[in-house]
């Protein structure tokens, strides 16, 4: 589905990705994991067209994306969102979620004036799917309240919402968990692997090791902007490399 | 009587027409947070363009075509367009104060235009047989402002109407989340180049228009029409009345300018004739006073954004608002 | 068109011209830097505190006399004296517009727009409040009229702008190495950033507010009165330099002192430099030509950084 | 255990007057002692740390600060008379280098003070001393964590209120920063935090509280918490007690 | 008269109290307020007194026009008289006065179009000659004193782009060459970019075109860089304010011109009383014409047979009748003028500018004065009188 070859990007004389490599495979949730700083929200940056990386070539769906512009790449079918969320902090919560929906006949701007009854249709459609992405992310309370005034965690939530209202074909999740009360994110990874289900690819970005060994297949674990282990859940916790540069002796 | 309702038709014509130049701003600044402080450079351009297009013709100058008024309108409004595009095209991608000097620096090189191209804009002494629509028709002053009123209600409820239309729906909501983050839009799939530039053509295009409409009431357009001074009066409106709603930009069109004027009028009254150069000054700090009174009291304008954009999202929700 | 080597023959004059008027107006855009960086909006009453600076001084020059030109100059210790004097005094009117506006408005969380405007209301209050009190006529520090020096051939400066020169330079060394090491300057960037988190940090965020419209008053108040030495005073001097400050201080990337100061020379060579060639009745426009060719290029400023 | 350094009673704050969002909070915290405040998002923590630290207007209620009341108090104050607060977002100058970020951090403390705050803090985050001179925009969202952690250390606080200190660490850090904590505690100063990675947090406490709605719902030793089935359910998570798969 | 006008009779005023045309404004408010003292003392408009309703500009073409509609329709005034800005006069006339047929007379705005392209419809009148007058004065002044090579720096506003262009069409046909041509926009903070492009020719002699706040700044940094003393000035700068803010030991070798002043005792009068009320001489910019603007008003609404617009429009040109009585400035001369015209007999009005006479346009032409600095004072050099002033122009426009 996706493929990171070679891609190095560097701030000043600092490689944050060196050289990553890998690949997501279709269909899979695979789990990114490695040490702060290890350049993870970086290659997301760069796989999503924030960044453009120094070299080397990233194939999404067989076909080269690096140096596209981020609503590009959004309409490729590859969605992202922000480890430090950023909601559109003076709209409601209701209309952040209905802002993402792509190819919306009342975006351009003289639909509104000349086929004004197909975009109400659309526009009705659109929020009766916003409430319903709303409540099931667990802010159904907080459609009309601005999104500026949500808690930390609640804004997580609206951005897993956000991503949520495309069903694109893949989604890039930067720590998902951080933040998010545990009772409330069990509802969420049940949603994950739904949607998983239904045939969206996953990459996630999560230092929660419990989510990430319960859903993760395959784990990439990156460390100093290289990938220095692919494999499975099991696999990862008798790594050596990963143990000393990441879990330290926590895992349970 | 009359006397004073032939006033009070003239002055809110000009409320009006500022008040379309204001709706133009709200809708760049307001709702896409495009700081343009070069409004006086596109209201200058659709002013000339008409004056050029339908003034009567002279011997001396290039253009003044004697087109008819309609013509002069459109033809303002597409010039505006043109040059707000082009204009956009460089800049668009600068944020806050550098956009806004940015297009303040095009408006001073318009202004300068006006003033040194002689054989296009008459330079200094500006362009002056520009035609009234159906002035002849008019025996008096006051019937033709009255009917040009009517007009300028008309195109303002036109404008209103089509902008509340294209910002009340999906269009609007775009601009909103562009203004708020950037970055957050993109990684949505908006294009912020081609919405900004959208929301700057089509605002810059409603100044323009007001440009044309400026002249063909006064019948006269020279280069000191344009100072910056029109600028900040027009921010004062929008801020004043409240940006990101398009009632609070016209009220605040009408609330700055009555300031404005009728601190002149409170000043002749008070002030004894012998005192009249200091009466000026004490004008011009009363409009000061008034307008940080008006912030101080009313910090975020006297008509609030409103949170909701879109008119469906407004629709009985649903889930009963659980 | 005048032919090349005739223009070439005008330009290191006109260098020197651009430079030199361009030290007045890298003092003055400290100040606006200041406020862009640190108290968030472009304060649109800063130019009226150079013309409050600059009455202010007159007031004591007017009891004190501008006293015996030192050396070349044409001014005396005394003006010196009252340039000092009227830095605190308009330090102290920076400080006072604060309390009366701004700071009601931050504490009403209003926004950044309403500030500017705020500031602009200041400005028409504080401009004509000078027209009431000194009348709308013109005022001179000094009668003397200083005959410019050849320093190279074909080059002429006056005194006084050398000194202007060398004095706005030191002052940018020293407010720099004061913003960048002391604890004040940092808490200053610090809150500039973010008042909750400097509150946090036990930084008194309205101290260090104050502190930094009395510096930006200060500051104002010494290109104002160096704007007032070339050559005279009027109620409209400081709004005259409005834009050519805001100007230098975008170009220089705002919120960089160093940029800012650069941006002022490079406003004034943009000034002196094109209108050898070009009518001078575009001159006006020319910083900003030069600001957007900057900004096409580095749209963060010389000095900025990317954001 | 010793007489409360920090005990708040019947707090109401909130950010729109007449809205309260924290509605009469009582909790308190001891020299020694770290304490975990747990709860649903949205439930209004952060915004009862920030009341303590007078960052949110209290209307009602005491907050006591070594027996001294400083509700109400400016929040320059608090932190002087020894309150050190890490919050939840933007807990960062992020246009200021690292070494600038911990200097203003020790504000209101002397110079060798300072300088020796400085020391322990890289020695605390080794990660953070070799980038002591570039701005903390470039740090990843890990590393302004710990920076925010080391820079409201730098006045030697009392009391030290945490707002989720671990979201976003990895899990050797985090295992790192809790130690640190204990360690902290271990030397007298009181630890009051807020964390979502509940379990964990309970685990290394020594009293937890939980807040729903802006009230007190459970409060007691960690481990009863914790071992506690509703509150398990409501707000740790049942399934994270281990790694059971699909 | 007719019919008996309610009193007080009303005249609007638009003029730039603040704004950058503040400084000059206060001394043309003045005199306008003289101006209608002196009516009041010789009789007022049929015996009623005259109230002089001014209004500030700001120098801002919105701002007059609506001063202007409030003064025609809400204060009902059948005259105006103003403003300065010929950006503010042009819109005013456009859509205020000739529209509503309602006299305005401007003692300051030369813009050429006003008068010539028909639109005013004969309400607008000016009390300063157009600039061609001045401009051709100044070329044969300069050639007289054997000034070749010359710079000209002007303000970039229809008065300085007019007389610019007049001088270049005399000087070279009287035997003088400019050598450098530059413009300058007012209200800047420095003008060391245009002087060094006017120095850069070498220029024997310098001609300022322009304001004397903005003046003073330019000769003092023409000096300064080495300028010659040898500059001619225009009417606006015959001020002490320039004299003194330059400094008069550097101005002994210039010269300025001014319009139609001829050292009379009309003049003599209006500068006496000036000084008297004002405690301040007249000098100025459009002091002068200003005080003639009211005062023609004050007779043409005597002689008018009613108060509307276009009776005063027609009375304005009988001001200055042809085989008429001389009457000149002061209350008493007013008075005799208002006797005068009761008794049905003509007038001939010499006023603070000397006669004024309006042609077909509407505009005023007359001879001109020469004037110099002398132990710092103004005194006058010379007068070019109307005849030579007709062969001035004959031999320039052939
Ligand atoms: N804009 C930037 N300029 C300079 N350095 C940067 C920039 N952005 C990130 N870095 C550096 O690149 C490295 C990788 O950062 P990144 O944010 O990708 O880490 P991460 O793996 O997401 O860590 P975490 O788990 O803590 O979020 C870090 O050392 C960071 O300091
Ligand atoms: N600045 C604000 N203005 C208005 N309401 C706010 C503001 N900040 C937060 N709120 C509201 O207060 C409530 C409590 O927020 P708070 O941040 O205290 O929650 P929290 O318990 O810390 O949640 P989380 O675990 O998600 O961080 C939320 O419903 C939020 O919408
Ligand atoms: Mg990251
Ligand atoms: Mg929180």
């Amino acid at each position: 589905m996706l493929q990171v070859r070679q891609v190095v990007k560097s701030f000043g004389r600092m490689n944050a990705v060196d050289g990553a490599d890998f690949a997501v495979p279709q269909g899979s949730i695979t789990g990114l994991i490695g040490p702060n700083g290890a350049g993870k929200t970086t290659l997301f940056n760069l796989i999503a067209g924030s960044l453009i990386p120094d070299s080397g070539t990233i194939v999404f769906d067989g076909q080269r994306i690096d140096g596209l512009t981020p609503d590009r790449v959004f309409h490729r079918g590859l969605a992202r969102t922000f480890q430090i969320p950023r909601p559109f902090p003076k709209m409601t919560v209701l209309e952040n979620a209905m802002l993402a929906p792509t190819r919306q006949a009342g975006e351009v701007f003289w639909s509104n004036w000349l086929r004004p009854g197909l975009v109400a249709a659309q526009e009705k459609a659109n929020r009766d799917r916003a409430v319903e992405v709303l409540g099931f992310c667990g802010l159904g309370s907080k459609l009309s309240e601005l999104a500026g005034n949500l808690s930390g965690g609640q804004q997580k939530l609206l951005e897993l919402a956000r991503v949520l209202m495309n069903e694109p074909r893949m989604i890039l999740l930067d720590e998902p968990a951080a933040g998010v009360n545990p009772t409330l994110m069990e509802t969420l990874v049940d949603k994950i692997v739904a949607l998983n289900r239904r045939g969206i690819t996953f990459l996630l970005i999560e230092h929660n090791m419990d989510l990430v060994m319960r859903i993760c297949r395959p784990i990439v674990v990156m460390a100093q902007g290289k990938v220095i282990f692919e494999g499975e859940a099991e696999a990862v916790q008798r790594d050596a490399r990963v143990l000393d540069a990441y879990l330290g002796d926590l895992p349970a | 009587m009359i006397g004073i309702v032939s006033y009070l038709v003239f002055f809110a014509s000009i409320v009006l027409i500022l008040g379309i130049i204001a709706l133009g701003l709200n809708l760049q600044w307001g709702y896409t947070g495009l700081f343009n402080a070069g409004i006086v450079g596109f209201y200058a351009v659709g002013a000339y363009a008409h004056a050029i297009l339908t003034a009567a013709p002279r011997p001396e100058l290039i253009g003044n075509f004697g087109l008819p008024w309609i013509v002069g309108v459109a033809g303002a409004m597409a010039a505006t367009a043109l040059a707000a595009w082009a204009v956009g095209w460089a800049t668009i991608r600068l944020r806050g104060d550098y956009l806004a000097i940015s297009t303040f620096g095009i408006a001073v090189s318009i202004q300068l235009v006006t003033l040194n191209w002689e054989a296009l804009t008459g330079g200094s002494q500006g362009l002056s047989a520009i035609p009234r629509p159906l002035f002849g028709w008019f025996q008096t002053p006051f019937g033709f402002n009255l009917w040009f009123f009517g007009l300028l209600v008309a195109i303002t409820a036109t404008v209103y109407w089509g902008l509340e239309r294209i910002l009340r729906a999906p269009w609007g909501r775009v601009l909103k989340a562009i203004r708020e983050d950037e970055t957050a839009a993109e990684a949505l799939g908006k294009s912020p180049r081609a919405f900004r530039l959208q929301a700057f053509v089509l605002g810059s295009t409603l100044m323009g228009l007001a440009g044309a409409l400026y002249v063909s009431f006064i019948g006269f357009v020279s280069p000191f029409d344009f100072m910056p001074i029109l600028t900040f009066q027009i921010w004062a409106m929008v801020i004043v009345g409240g940006s990101g709603n398009n009632r609070g930009a016209l009220l605040g069109a009408l609330v700055v300018w009555a300031i404005w004027s009728a601190s002149g009028v409170a000043i002749t009254k008070l002030v004894p004739p012998a005192h009249a150069a200091q009466g000026g000054a004490v004008q011009v700090i009363l409009i000061g006073l008034l307008l940080l009174l008006a912030l101080l009291l009313r910090p975020r304008g006297l008509i609030g954004e409103e949170s909701v954009v879109s008119r469906h999202a407004n629709d009985p929700d649903p889930l009963g608002k659980s | 068109m005048p032919e090349l080597s005739f223009l070439l023959a005008q330009v290191p004059q006109a260098v020197a011209d651009g430079v030199l008027t361009g030290a007045i107006v890298a003092l003055g855009a400290i100040g606006v830097s200041f406020g862009l960086q640190i108290l968030r909006f472009a304060n649109f009453a800063h130019s009226e505190l150079l013309t409050w600076g600059a009455y202010l001084a007159l007031v004591v020059v007017a009891f004190a006399g501008p006293g015996t030109p030192i050396g070349p100059l044409s001014f005396g210790w005394q003006l010196i004296a009252a340039m000092l004097l009227a830095a605190l005094l308009t330090g102290g009117l920076a400080f006072a517009m604060d309390l009366v506006i701004f700071r009601r408005l931050r504490a009403k969380n209003a926004n950044p727009l309403s500030m500017v405007f705020a500031g602009f209301g200041a400005a028409l209050v504080m401009r004509n409040v000078v027209v009431l009190l000194w009348g709308p006529g013109t005022y001179f520090y000094t009668n003397e009229l200083q005959i410019a020096v050849e320093v190279l051939p074909g080059v002429r400066m006056l005194p006084d702008q050398i000194f202007i020169l060398g004095f706005t330079f030191a002052v940018v060394v020293l407010l720099h190495l004061y913003l960048r090491y002391s604890r004040t300057g940092m808490a200053m960037r610090a809150m500039a950033e973010s008042p909750a988190l400097a509150l946090a940090c036990g930084v008194k965020v309205e101290n260090v507010v104050r502190w930094t419209w009395f510096l930006s008053g200060a500051l104002a108040a010494m290109a104002g009165v160096f704007l007032g030495l070339s050559p005279q005073l009027h109620p409209e001097m400081g709004f005259n330099l409005l834009l050519s400050l805001f100007a230098a201080a975008i170009l220089g990337g705002a919120g960089s002192l160093v940029g800012a100061v650069v941006g002022g020379l490079l406003v004034g060579l943009a000034e002196n430099l094109p209108i050898l060639v070009i009518s001078p009745g575009y001159k006006a426009a020319m910083p900003f030509l030069l600001l957007m060719l900057v900004l096409f290029v580095r749209p963060q400023g010389l000095f900025g950084e990317r954001s | 255990m010793s007489a409360p350094l920090l005990s708040s009673r019947g707090v109401v704050a909130g950010y729109v007057p007449g809205l309260p969002i924290v509605h009469g909070v009582s909790a308190h915290v001891a020299a020694g002692e770290v304490v975990t405040i747990i709860g649903p998002n949205g439930a209004g923590k952060s915004t009862f740390l920030k009341a303590l630290v007078g960052l949110v207007p209290t209307t009602d209620g005491t907050v006591l600060l070594r027996d001294r009341d400083v509700a109400g108090l400016p929040t320059s104050e608090i932190v002087a008379a020894g309150l050190g607060f890490v919050p939840q977002t933007g807990n960062v100058f992020t246009t200021l280098t690292i070494h600038e970020n911990l200097t203003v951090g020790g504000h209101t403390v002397s110079r060798a003070a300072l300088a020796r705050g400085v020391e322990r803090a890289y020695a605390m985050f080794p990660a953070l001393a070799a980038k002591r001179n570039e701005r903390a925009r470039v740090l990843s969202g890990g590393q302004r964590q710990m920076l925010a952690i080391a820079r409201a250390l730098m006045t030697d606080p009392a009391v030290l209120l945490l707002d989720e200190p671990t979201a976003g660490l990895s899990p050797k850090v985090v295992g790192e920063v809790f130690a640190d904590l204990r360690q902290l505690a271990t030397s007298g100063v009181a630890v009051l935090m807020v964390e979502q990675n509940a379990r964990a947090a309970l685990r290394l406490s020594d009293r937890g509280y939980v807040l729903a709605e802006g009230r007190n719902r459970f409060e007691g030793q960690a481990a009863d918490l914790l071992a506690d089935r509703a509150v398990a359910e409501a707000f740790i998570g049942v399934r994270h007690g281990g790694a059971e798969g699909h | 008269a007719a019919q008996q006008p309610s009193c007080p009779v009303k005249i609007g005023g638009v003029l730039p109290l603040t704004g950058s045309m503040g400084p000059i404004t206060t001394k043309i408010a003045q005199a306008a307020q003289l101006a209608v003292e002196h009516i009041n003392q010789g009789g007022g408009v049929k015996g009623c007194p005259v109230e002089l309703i001014l209004r500030d500009d700001q120098g801002q073409p919105t701002v007059g026009v609506d001063a202007a509609k409030y003064l025609v329709e809400v204060e009902r005034v059948p005259a105006i008289t103003g403003t300065v800005s010929s950006g503010v006069t042009g819109p005013i006339i456009a859509s205020v006065t000739a529209p509503s047929k309602v006299v305005q007379i401007s003692c300051c705005s030369t813009a050429s179009a006003f008068t010539l392209d028909g639109r005013s419809q004969g309400y607008f009148f000016r009390t300063l000659p157009t600039s061609k007058t001045q401009a051709y004065a100044t070329a044969s002044e300069m050639a007289r004193r054997g000034l070749k090579k010359t710079a000209i720096i002007y303000v970039n506003t229809d008065f300085g782009v007019d007389m610019t262009k007049f001088v270049k069409l005399a000087l070279p046909k009287l035997g003088g060459d400019i050598v450098a041509e530059v413009p300058y926009n007012d209200n800047q903070p420095s003008y060391r970019a245009e002087v060094t492009k006017a120095l850069a020719a070498k220029p024997e002699s310098l001609l300022l075109v322009g304001f004397p706040k903005d003046a003073v700044t330019i000769v003092r940094e023409w000096l300064s860089l080495g300028g010659s003393q040898k500059i001619a000035l225009n009417n606006s700068m015959r001020v002490m304010d320039f004299v003194n803010g330059v400094g008069p030991k550097f101005l002994n070798e210039s010269f300025g011109m001014d319009n139609a002043q001829v050292a009379g005792p009309t003049v003599d009068a209006f500068n006496k009383s000036f000084q008297e009320k004002y405690k301040t001489d007249s000098a100025g910019p459009g002091v002068h014409t200003q005080y003639d603007a009211v005062m023609v008003l004050g007779l043409a609404m005597n002689i008018a047979k009613d108060l509307s617009g276009p009776a005063i429009k027609d009375a304005v040109r009988q001001v200055h009748a042809a085989g008429g009585a001389q009457v000149g400035t002061g209350p008493e001369e007013f008075k005799k003028a208002v006797q005068l015209i009761k008794d049905g007999k003509p007038i001939k009005y010499f006023g603070a500018t000397g006669p004024i006479e309006f042609d077909a346009n509407g505009d005023v032409t007359g001879p001109a004065l020469v004037w110099k600095i002398q132990n710092g004072e103004i005194v006058t050099d010379r007068v070019i009188s109307i005849e030579d002033m007709q062969a001035l122009f004959k031999k320039v426009e052939g």
